[in-house]
């Protein structure tokens, strides 16, 4: 099915930034579709292909286990594509919280950004290829706490 | 899916053991007729099977590669199958009166 | 059309819960399509959340991320009627974006 | 035909109605009670109504999964798209709700039923395609994305309702109620499987890594959003992958051999709710 995004591509996307600002933000009264700011994507964790790199490259350094981390996920994914897993802690002062599946081509799956006044917490669905670790980093004081869990795939999410 | 093999097994080694004999364009043609006859068949009793036409398929590409020996082998087994589900479709019939629940 | 952002924001005490569903391909680049070409990348990059003009939670996915994505988190300080905004944009620069009256 | 066959038996029955023959006589009052007093003996822990949630009746690590997709289900999507659709006037001005009962709404638990004058079973899906048709429209595709969108919306405005479904006093009625029952226990396909090998002697079981829903109430949550398929699927999806999977090539969607099963089986789940859209793995 065709979806419908009715969105202008990267490429006109950046134009239509180029004309508003050469015309010095003169046009605050148009209204555009907002965009999310593609720049915060960070490219290079997302493209690591072990677990060790990528929380190097989302943090540079090292995770230490804590039960202060909370991972829930299932024992038996009932499909690899869609495997509900969630991520809490009541550590102080979180800042982010990332997911990541040990045997996916790209381990990281998922970091979020938790300013203050939002809850150390999240949820969400992931694609898991095959039997897999499951890692929850937490970042709470400029450290990094970690919790994971084994999640078992007979049908994995990257099938047809 | 390994679930279940049924006797089919059987049916397969009389097809390829006929098929023994190196075989010829000729032959190639009596048993794929013999094959779509009987699938035909099946079709009308709406009890095809995925394999029969796998097979069928697996036939007519050994023969347009020239491989008459392959091709006629498979036909013979796909003419088996198509029995073989024919076979089924006109025991079940009557036999699925004895899965109901009751 | 319809929008591509389902969102639910609900108050509780000082608390509001936030889900949102996108609808996405999020193709992996790992999946081949019938003809056995590979599907391209095609994933949700960036997704913000705002309330009150400051970002209360903002999520960067990989392809890892599941078809017609899924999140949910709560944040503090919100009141009953106001505004909470959503937008997201992918790999290839599609955006979509959302303000729902958190309830 | 074996319709006719069949039409031709059960009026034979129907007019002996010899105790001698009640073995095979047909009677879907007494079939119906022992296909649910199976099920519920069976699984004594599985509240009734809950036999409509198929594998999540079975499997509490698979039901905790479910539940937190069904905070926000996939299918959200395909409610929303079938609701704009019935919205949506065909372009002679008619639209959807013009051709059912009570405007389309709430209206899913008698489907299918026996339509007298026909003289065949009227699923749900063929009633879309035929309003569809009757206004001037092309019909859509059985198995998936707009059908599928449109019966979501309508088993979404009836959620809680309990199947109701009726074999009127017409001997071809019954005709295809046997019909559907000896598709749903005939062997079929190279594994040579019924649709009961898996849904009446093994719910609850593994086959690889899904769980067997249960044949009781298994049409209820229809259509659903499978994580296999990654979209939207409708009953004549259903059944066609059922056949695919014991490597039976499927018939036609809305074949009279499809109809009648969907009729057997959704009298055999008569009183139990309806619950669709679902979503299953």
């Amino acid at each position: 099915m065709a979806k419908q995004h009715n969105r202008p591509d990267r490429t006109r996307r950046l134009i239509v930034k180029a004309i508003l600002a050469g015309v010095g933000l003169g046009l605050t009264g148009w209204k555009r579709a907002r965009a999310a700011d593609a720049s915060l994507w960070l490219k290079d964790a997302f493209t690591q292909k072990t677990e060790a790199d990528a929380i190097k490259a989302l943090y540079g350094k090292d995770a230490e286990a804590s039960d202060q981390v909370k991972l829930d996920a299932p024992e038996i994914a009932e499909n690899g594509a869609v495997v509900p897993i969630s991520v809490s802690s009541a550590l102080p002062d979180v800042t982010s919280i990332a997911i990541l599946v040990s045997e996916n081509p790209f381990p990281l799956a998922a970091t979020y950004k938790i300013p203050p006044g939002t809850s150390g917490m999240v949820a969400n669905r992931l694609k898991m290829a095959k039997t897999s670790k499951v890692v929850a980093l937490v970042e709470s004081g400029g450290k990094i706490y970690s919790a994971s869990k084994e999640v078992k795939v007979t049908v994995g999410g990257c099938g047809g | 899916m390994r679930l279940f093999i049924p006797a089919l097994g059987v049916l397969w080694l009389v097809a390829a053991s006929a098929a023994m004999a190196a075989s010829t364009e000729a032959d190639f043609k009596s048993a794929l007729a013999a094959a779509e006859a009987a699938e035909k068949d099946a079709g009308t009793l709406k009890n095809q099977w995925t394999t029969t036409e796998q097979t069928l398929a697996a036939a007519r590409k050994a023969a347009a590669a020239g491989n008459f020996e392959a091709a006629t082998s498979a036909a013979k087994q796909a003419e088996a199958l198509a029995k073989a589900s024919i076979a089924q479709a006109k025991e079940q019939q009557q036999a699925w009166r004895a899965a109901v629940i009751r | 059309m319809a929008s591509t952002i389902r969102l639910r924001a609900i108050v509780s005490g000082d608390t509001t819960e936030v889900q949102a569903l996108v609808q996405h391909p999020m193709d992996s680049g790992f999946v081949k399509d019938s003809a056995g070409n590979l599907i391209p990348p095609h994933h949700i990059e960036v997704v913000e959340f705002e309330h009150a003009g400051k970002a209360v939670f903002t999520a960067l996915w990989g392809p890892a991320v599941s078809k017609d994505p899924y999140v949910k988190f709560s944040f503090k300080g919100a009141q009953k009627g106001d505004d909470l905004t959503v937008s997201w944009v992918d790999n290839k620069g599609e955006s979509d974006s959302l303000v729902a009256k958190i309830q | 035909m074996l319709r006719a066959l069949y039409a031709t038996i059960a009026t034979l029955f129907l007019a002996l109605a010899q105790p001698a023959a009640a073995t095979d006589a047909v009677n879907p009052q007494a079939d119906f009670k022992a296909f649910r007093d199976f099920f519920t003996k069976r699984f004594p822990n599985v509240p009734l109504n809950d036999f409509v949630n198929g594998p999540y009746s079975m499997d509490a690590d698979l039901r905790k999964q479910w539940v937190a997709i069904e905070d926000f289900p996939p299918y959200e999507f395909a409610v929303d798209k079938g609701k704009e659709m019935f919205a949506t006037p065909f372009k002679n001005g008619k639209s959807y709700g013009d051709c059912f009962p009570n405007k389309g709404i709430g209206i899913r638990q008698n489907y299918p039923y026996f339509d007298v004058k026909r003289g065949e079973v009227v699923t749900l899906e063929l009633a879309l395609n035929r309003c569809r048709e009757a206004n001037g429209e092309q019909p859509f595709s059985y198995v998936k994305d707009d059908m599928a969108a449109l019966t979501a919306y309508m088993a979404f405005t009836s959620r809680g309702k309990p199947f109701d479904i009726k074999i009127p006093n017409d001997p071809r009625a019954l005709a295809a109620y046997v019909n559907g029952e000896k598709y749903f226990y005939s062997r079929r396909g190279q594994l040579n499987f019924s649709c009961a090998s898996c849904h009446v002697q093994s719910p609850g079981e593994h086959i690889r890594t899904e769980v067997l829903a249960p044949a009781l109430g298994i049409l209820a949550a229809m259509p659903i959003y499978r994580s296999e398929w990654g979209s939207m699927g409708t009953i004549s999806r259903r059944f066609v992958t059922c056949n695919s999977q014991v490597r039976g090539v499927p018939i036609e969607p809305q074949d009279e051999n499809y109809r009648d099963v969907e009729y057997y089986l959704s009298y055999m789940s008569n009183g139990l709710p309806i619950a669709g859209p679902g979503a299953r793995p």
